[in-house]
């Protein structure tokens, strides 16, 4: 006959454990590395194709902690392992079985956990002394007959563990010792239970270890049958051996075991420590044993044991050399390659709040296409690398708008810092950034995006955007101009969406120029005391996008002045701007909607516009996306809650977007830009526009 | 009351889950974290969990089962009633006042099975083991003999990708109870063939497409410091209220102990391939 | 004769003195009660009407500080003060004057601050000795003679100090110690300058001054006058004694000090302890001294003498037994009320950053009063308590815009925590509130009011609202739904407004009937993916503000089903809710606008509604304020960037609103309520809405 | 350049100020703390002061003198742009595209001069001292005797309200330069008749009434960690630009250096009854 061999435990660690162990290892064992008892448990076997498992859950640490509010003396050590985790575990296998925190119908594994405080010292365990150990102290339990009284104790595991509580990742590494002296032979072939006994003697079997359970719940785990009569087997405890075989009835003997093993040719590991401790006890020494695999699984609400198969064993005298340093003993579990080595499972996606946030707020992002819109263009939308000049009223409201739409990118540019007024206007600002004078908007902004949402990519850069008629002289200023226009162009080259959200219609000049000469689009939001207009600007047509249609304006196209004279018309964007609260959450969200919406035209930015009579219309498919209308500005009267669409062509005489003026920028650099912060006239006058005063 | 609303109490919860775990011992009754336990629930009776569940095949391999289709009467429960069709504003003029307008129109929107890009890809890290240390230096091959009574793993070498043995995920599920819908809910947390945590993006092939990706989102579980998957319950009162009404169309009075058995025949629309239990095959 | 009466010292402390007291005990001085030199300065006599003041500013700790951080042994213990305080003044009144931090034409007075730890021992400080203390010390300098080589240590003063810096309180007395052994007699009646002198005379002095002050700066405080001929005079450095007053011109002795005060009859207080000096140096004994009392300010551009004044005392030796233990010493500074008494300043409108912030913001709102609406009733805005239902999308931006008009009193109730998903959304929460399975929804709210602005009045409350069709049967379920009950009853009568900001349709019931029942405004908000409905409900007629216009109708007066009915309409309101990210700033910023809008009406929240066509129309006066139209409901498309302004009117069947429905409320109360919550049919019954079906 | 713009350089502030501290002795120049320099200006010379100057009187006791009015003429300088009444469609939709058509309607609101609550009342508690601890028992009468030589205080008990005593307050005025608008800005701290810093509320009653609510704000000053009074600088430009034009119009030449000259000229009619240096009666 082939040797038996034994189906291993595999090791079943829920993530609540992992929970669990931070837990302890923050609260309770800190830099301890003492041993803690755990709790696992296992069930009898169900799928042949499922390895037979040891579970541990966040309820393994249940018994250890209980005992150490219950005990009084080491309630303020509350770190204390229990001093002698054998007597511990005696304690677990007796009558508590019944009131241990394992599921129903399922049998207890008993723990040691090493948890290090390194990788180094993970991997610096001496694993086989540990499990020599452990061996040790089981072959105790067998030589002083406390494993026949309560058997549980013959269910043990080892488990060595590191916790990587910065990166949520968990070391591991199971041991469930088996001691042996030898091989075993079966004496015969495995045979399904039902091809053994009659279904009579199979019914009586099954109740009478139902009955076992019930009253002796530390008993289930291994036992003995006897044949009561020829239709009615019972079962017993080990300890029962009087009672199960008496004297006259010396050949048949037959015990049992929950087998967590369903294949149909092999036990499962527990019954290797049962056969050592039979062949240490000498009832059964040079005898056939006929072992009951059993295994009862839950059916469509009925018990099926089917499963359950029988072996016949011949037990062996123990060779007494063998033995002088108690059995072999053997158990690491083998990782996922098959190999001697240990796991490691990640949990940060379940565990580490950063991911738990990405994940819920892309989640959350996709119900809308799951449910609403199949064709929403997420990752075009989250990859958009959005610049918002200015983190007042309208930047705050526009990131937030921005980053509800699943938008990462985020960079502010403004030169003021949060003033004690701000905050309550400021959706992105608190009381706190405005002590000490106030922390720097730009980068005050960025921070509170984080701090919202930490995987946002956002920085704030404190610059002053040089502007027509604010005259540039003297080699220190220049030298700043100069690096800021540097720093401008290149922070409008990263990105892809630019806002314009400033207080100052001057200020708009050179960022509308700077995106208007490498097709960038801009979308310009300004405010009135109720009202507001929000606006995208045209595209400069490039080879890359030829004009399909005719190009849309800027914000200064409709002017007759150069943005130099600003005190003219402070109106909608004066430093000392006063707008009702609600005007720029209005004003903010419409500018990301039309965003949102521009971003699912084929031609995106440049798509045409529509106008407030488009609203009647069927036929807007040119001007429409499944997010609605794409107006070219939308001006918005409070007082009446009503806006219109209107729409402004580009102005070749415009200061800002004519090809005069980005020719001329890009020909000239810095020194156009010069030119056109020293005079008032200049721009006036390179486009023409002079001469329409 | 059950019948009429779709709705249980806790204590018809606990009734039912008792009877649950009386019938299909696979599934027990748990306490969770003590500082996490709801007081509408017993100490010990917090939720549902039913821990290993095999789950031998994707959704994307199995025939559709007809029978499925039919317990929850076609997909209505999954049907999403936010209308975006926006109303015409001659709509509304001809109405002035009538706010139920605006919701009246609805429909639901076809949903896309095929791209699985559709979860977020920052979860598929943990498919590929990106930032996991080396585990190769920490093996210890020496470590003890060769063991001639130990059986091979039957699926061995799970990690590779080209080998033809059979992969067997396996899922926790977890019933809790959802104090504002008044419904179970219905938990899942997925481990991989070598018992390493499912992404999402793995998970979502074991649910329904049709139904999972408008109802499955990614939670912490109510009584464990553990976010996982769950089945939205926001339309659960409805479908078991259809159901409960076909099975006693059918000539059967159901008492509400049988709940959570007809909940969990439901759910099994959603998760065909997760063998939980074989409440599946009870009969009421 | 009349005695010779000098004007004392009054003390001027600016704010920046304080700010860097506060500062130098944070940081410095911590609990060290050592004295620290601080410097004062003084200017010459300006209006007759204004003291004579010593200034103290944040300059005062600038020489202490350069000391300590130039001096290589203190570096490390910067607390230390100088060990030598009268050396470190003797250098401070040398060469250094020039460099002290004063202001130009200003002369030093050298302070000895000791700052006390509390008010007590601000209290137990012993006045008496410090500054007999001081009078020994300047009685030294005298006798040494090193007050003639540097008059400037005969202006001094003593300072106690104690910060209160938890309320911004600071307590303080001076002493501008005066040393004298017995009254001065004038010889001659004190005379203007230019009485005394001729216009070239005076002119040479004022050049010759000038000169002194500008090439010896430590000698400009006091010094010697001599006639070089009969129109011109010179100033000299007391020392220069010879130089000025060559033997043979024994009897024409001139001194002169910089004078602070403007008085024509008296002299100011320095020059108390200058008469002591030279009593004490024999050379002036015996005479006749003429004293200038000089007198030199800017007026128009030009430097005028003419408040100057001339006197003249005989100065008599100093009596041996009097000076046994140094002259006597006054000097104690009276407080307003004119007694001896310290001063008490509370800058805590200047310095407490959360009076600060209230400050700006206040300001902030008036700006808009100010500028734009004379007629904004701010007052009427910030006093209005408001409650809102639902502490999410919409409950967020809601109290977010209400604080931006200035509102102080808002209270949430919410039942759900803070989830992941939720902060990139609702724009009170962050990353944070998330942790450990997230923060009640309705606290964390209010406490991110608090972090905006600390003087935000918030509460939330952690409530599930009693809901129809979800019954409530059990002894605990009953008795919890009857506390909710009577909790909501008592908030809506705490506040003015009532916000429904709930995402189930159903949970608006309670609220809207409670609201209605007691006569409350209501604002109800609900989005949908791309449209949003904000409505405010009508008041039901009571005797104090009888029916003048039509009812308006509530959220459930178009309905035809009661709203225990909730699955058949989840539309707007569904649990799990997918809205475009910008709907919740437009409906929560409409619905806040629509509330202050309303608040300026004459009739309130009884104002007759304004409907779509009266945009068009001149004549909305009864249905608009100021700020514009008053719509009864105001529904958005955000695909067509247009709201419509419908009306409905109040339904007499509807289950919310309508009499049948408040008068049974009334009547009876939770009983009522209950059969509401347990039977899906029983408001159709009811109402008689059963029967429209 | 300055007299096209209105506006001026750090270094033409710093020209300005010398000239001013050079005629007018009592304006001087400071450095304020340390952590606070601008590094544009130098650091003895961050920002111009003079403190204690009187105020004999408030602004309503006062006549108007017609000198202040026609220097900055009219109150043009003060007057809102900010166009309140929002446009009728209509007219937008006329000329679509104009975007200064929202800005062209404007008109100055009318100012209340009479309600003293328009400024926060929350800070009047500074006036009577309502949290502020008893003085009374920190008083020691009998520390020192009378002294015959000390002259009685000329402005005595300031605390008793129906004394006939003159009331002096007296104004710290600050003088920074504001990068922003390029141009100075004027700061104010002011203390009662017995060296009280004055609440907002009082410090109103000093202001012209007819500019000052629209312009004064209460902000931090740049240099010192001190909330004080300040005009807001953004119409600044405009109006020294009139001035300037109207006193060369007059014939005369204006060098930079009297800008701030001006500059004070024209603050005259905000703070009409502080007699701030004697730079009033300089003539140009
Ligand atoms: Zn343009
Ligand atoms: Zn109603």
């Amino acid at each position: 006959m082939a040797p038996l061999q034994f189906a291993p435990f595999s090791s079943a660690v829920d993530a609540s454990f992992w929970h669990m162990l931070s837990r302890q290892k923050l609260d309770v064992y800190k830099l301890s590395d003492e041993p803690h008892p755990v709790l696992g448990y296992y069930t009898m076997g169900e799928h042949p194709d499922m390895p037979a498992r040891v579970c541990v859950n966040q309820a393994a640490f249940a018994p250890e902690s209980a005992a150490a509010s219950s005990s009084p003396s080491s309630s303020s050590a509350k770190a204390a392992a229990p001093t002698d985790l054998e007597a511990f575990f005696a304690q677990l296998a007796s009558a508590q079985v019944a009131s241990l925190p394992i599921p129903t119908q399922s049998f207890p594994a008993l723990g040691t956990l090493f948890n290090a405080n390194t990788a180094d010292a993970f991997k610096e365990f001496d694993k086989k002394a540990m499990l020599e150990d452990m061996a040790k102290k089981m072959w105790g339990c067998i030589t002083s007959g406390a494993a026949i009284k309560h058997p549980a104790l013959l269910n043990r595991f080892l488990l060595l563990c590191f916790a990587d509580l910065k990166k949520y990742h968990f070391y591991y590494w199971f041991a469930f010792p088996a001691l042996y002296v030898g091989e075993l032979e079966s004496v015969a072939e495995p045979a399904p239970l039902f091809d053994t006994f009659s279904a009579s003697q199979m019914a009586s079997f099954q109740a009478s270890h139902a009955e076992l359970s019930r009253t002796h719940p530390d008993q289930a785990a291994f036992f003995l049958v006897s044949k009561v009569s020829d239709d009615k087997l019972q079962a017993h405890a080990l300890a029962d051996w009087a009672a199960a075989f008496p004297a006259e009835a010396t050949d048949d003997i037959t015990i049992g075991f929950a087998d967590p093993c369903a294949l149909a040719k092999n036990p499962g590991w527990p019954l290797r420590n049962l056969l050592l401790l039979l062949s240490h006890w000498k009832g059964y020494l040079n005898r056939n044993v006929r072992i009951i695999c059993y295994r009862e699984v839950s059916r469509g609400g009925e018990l099926d044991l089917s499963q359950s198969i029988v072996l016949t064993v011949r037990l062996t005298p123990l060779s007494a050399p063998d033995l002088a340093e108690g059995p072999k003993v053997v158990g690491w579990e083998k990782n996922a390659k098959q190999k001697l080595g240990p796991r490691i499972v990640d949990l940060s996606s379940s565990m580490d709040p950063t991911r738990l946030a990405e994940t819920a707020v892309d989640l959350n992002l996709k119900l809308m296409r799951w449910r609403l819109l199949p064709s929403l263009e997420l990752e075009k939308i989250s990859s958009t690398k959005c610049l918002l000049f200015g983190a007042g009223t309208l930047g705050c409201n526009v990131a937030r708008a921005l980053m509800g739409w699943g938008v990462r990118h985020i960079t502010f540019v403004d030169n003021s810092r949060v003033s004690f007024s701000n905050p309550v206007r400021q959706t992105l600002f608190q009381f706190e950034d405005c002590l000490d004078g106030g922390k720097p908007k730009a980068a005050a902004a960025a921070a509170a995006l984080k701090r919202i949402f930490p995987s946002m990519v956002s920085e704030g850069h404190n610059l002053s955007i040089p502007m027509p008629g604010h005259s540039v002289e003297g080699e220190e200023p220049i030298r700043t101009a100069k690096e800021t226009v540097a720093k401008l162009e290149a922070l409008i080259d990263e990105h892809d969406v630019i806002f314009l959200l400033m207080d100052t219609r001057e200020s708009r000049w050179l960022p509308t120029l700077l995106a208007a000469s490498r097709h960038k689009l801009v979308l310009n939001t300004a405010l009135g005391f109720d009202t507001f207009v929000v606006m995208r600007h045209g595209i400069v047509p490039s080879p890359d996008h030829p004009a399909t249609h005719k190009q849309l304006g800027c914000y200064f196209c409709n002017d007759v002045m150069a943005p130099s004279n600003s005190l003219k018309d402070r109106t909608l964007d004066q430093q000392c701007t006063v707008a009702r609260p609600g005007m720029s959450f209005l004003a903010a969200s419409l500018a990301v909607e039309l965003l949102v919406s521009l971003l699912h035209h084929p031609l995106g930015a440049s798509a045409p516009a529509a106008s407030t009579t488009d609203r009647a219309s069927h036929n807007t498919e040119q001007v429409s996306t499944e997010l609605g209308l794409l107006p070219h500005q939308i001006r918005g009267f409070l007082s009446q809650f009503d806006n219109v669409l209107p729409i402004g062509h580009a102005f070749n005489r415009c200061t800002a977007c004519s090809n005069t003026v980005v020719d001329a920028y890009r020909k000239e650099g810095f020194s156009f830009l010069q030119k056109a912060f020293n005079s008032p006239t200049f721009l006036e006058e390179l486009t023409g526009l002079k001469k329409l005063h | 009351k059950f019948k009429e609303t779709g709705v249980i109490t806790p204590e018809e919860f606990i009734a039912a889950g008792d009877f649950l775990v009386f019938k299909c011992p696979t599934w027990s009754w748990e306490s969770g974290e003590e500082s996490k336990r709801r007081n509408f629930l017993p100490p010990d009776k917090q939720f549902l969990v039913t821990r290993n569940v095999p789950c031998f095949k994707r959704v994307k391999s199995m025939e559709y089962s007809e029978n499925d289709e039919r317990v929850v009467e076609g997909d209505d429960w999954v049907e999403t009633h936010i209308g975006h069709e926006s109303l015409q504003k001659t709509d509304l003029q001809e109405i002035p006042g009538d706010s139920s307008a605006i919701t009246a129109k609805s429909h639901a929107s076809a949903a896309k099975d095929d791209d699985d890009d559709d979860v977020p890809d920052i979860e598929d890290a943990d498919g590929d083991d990106d930032d996991i240390p080396d585990i190769d230096e920490f093996e210890e091959d020496n470590l003890e003999a060769c063991d001639p009574s130990a059986l091979a793993a039957p699926s061995a070498a799970a990690g590779d990708a080209d080998d033809n043995i059979l992969r067997t995920r396996t899922y926790d599920l977890y019933i809790t109870y959802d104090k504002y819908y008044q419904t179970p809910r219905l938990w899942l947390f997925g481990h991989d063939e070598s018992r390493k945590p499912l992404s999402v993006t793995k998970m979502y092939e074991d649910f329904s497409q049709d139904h999972a990706k408008k109802t499955v989102t990614m939670e912490a579980h109510p009584n464990l410091s553990i976010t996982m998957a769950s089945i939205h319950p926001c339309r659960h009162s409805n479908v078991m209220k259809k159901i409960i009404s076909n099975v006693e169309v059918a000539g059967k009075e159901l008492g509400v102990h049988l709940y959570l058995m007809i909940f969990l025949k439901f759910v099994q629309s959603v998760i065909p391939t997760i063998e939980y239990d074989y409440t599946r095959e009870f009969s009421f």
